[in-house]
């Protein structure tokens, strides 16, 4: 029976631990955890701050479709993924998926895929705060639309 | 109609979001985008590359070429950049 | 430049935590940090415990030279590998790698990477002692060697 | 020469380690496991299946037509399971 994926979207930050611990804790059958974290990384020193706008509601249901994807094609005894919105310094977290399994192998394509289709399906944007420029909408990539096409079966 | 906009597409309209009656002759989501694009100057602006233009009903991703539901939540926006 | 990787062989339990956090405190540059957890699984309910044998001295040189080789292929901020020998009961950690880099492709490859070198190059060997039975080694499984042949280039 | 053992090549053998004083004409790898299969019945059964047999020398992985070095370390094993 696939696992029914923890879904949740928030400003605060979350603890990458407390998430691994709550997938492991008390079970005998689980032999890999594999974590993502995405952090808001500085382009060239001069990024303030990243603003998150989301699409509330949507971006729950959004990523529960792709995280339920993710459970159907992967035999995974765990699966969460946490994403922030707001504002969100250098340094700090941004998106967090934990995805358990029986075998590395699962773990590790379920939290990949996730990835990919997080970033191009979950209704996020970011816009950059940077000193001495106007705020800036980051652009999407076609890397991004690449990405996901590795998918396809 | 309830149409609710995000990003730079809410920024360029100026509004987050409204409650539109649509005239009958407008079916299909490009129909909608190019409908909404001569209500001003705003709304120009923010649907100029049409075809880059995101949408979703009710909380999910259609294709430009989907028919709008009878009612509901129709969502525009940029290709989306999280994760 | 090649980050220098962070090799650890030891008795004693790691902290994925502190050893993620280790990798980004008070840096800028890191996007992404994906982190590999192996856990002692129970095989049929019956494990009472794996003894973990390893060769001291190769294990860590071992270890070194695939997170070498990692860092020279991908471009890493950051780079553990933590593993552990000695009893190890169901559900405790045995093995952990954390890769850091800018991008979340580089991030997931390197670990990936490091897991399936790890399995099949590091000089550790499973024993089961299991609850009605005869200690038994692990055998190792032409699985693993395949694994290790994606990454040839 | 030292040479040591683990898992089950070292439950076999009966033994973690030991100084062993080589023939000259034991010169590879693959001649020092039939030079040893011969020392008794522990060697023999640790050493059936020479081909599964793995070889590190100075704490590096080397193929079995590899040559021996002149002093230092050899260990046997069989393929590893860690990870």
């Amino acid at each position: 029976m696939a696992c029914v994926p923890d879904i949740r979207v928030q400003a605060g930050d979350f603890a990458l631990a407390a998430e691994v611990e709550r997938m492991t804790a008390g079970r005998r059958d689980v032999g890999a955890v594999v974590t993502f974290t995405g952090l808001c990384r500085d382009e060239g020193g001069r990024l303030e701050a990243l603003e998150l706008e989301h699409y509330p509601g949507m971006a729950e249901a959004e990523i529960g479709r792709i995280a339920g994807e993710a459970a159907e094609r992967w035999p995974l005894t765990g699966l969460t993924v946490i994403h922030r919105f707001g504002r969100i310094a250098p340094g700090d977290n941004i998106v967090l998926v934990v995805a358990a399994a029986s075998h590395r192998r699962t773990a590790f394509e379920a939290a990949d895929f996730l990835m990919d289709f997080l970033k191009s399906r979950a209704p996020f944007w970011k816009k950059e705060h940077a000193a001495g420029q106007a705020e800036q909408w980051v652009d999407a990539t076609a890397k991004d639309q690449e990405d996901m096409q590795r998918w396809r079966r | 109609m309830k149409l609710v906009y995000f990003a730079w597409v809410r920024e360029r309209i100026g509004q987050s979001e409204e409650e539109i009656t649509l005239p009958p002759e407008v079916k299909t989501v490009a129909e909608l985008l190019g409908w909404l694009a001569k209500r001003g100057d705003g709304y120009a602006t923010a649907l100029e590359h049409a075809e880059a233009i995101r949408v979703a009903v009710n909380h999910e991703h259609v294709d430009h070429t989907a028919r709008l539901p009878g009612d509901g939540e129709i969502a525009l926006f940029p290709p989306m950049t999280g994760g």
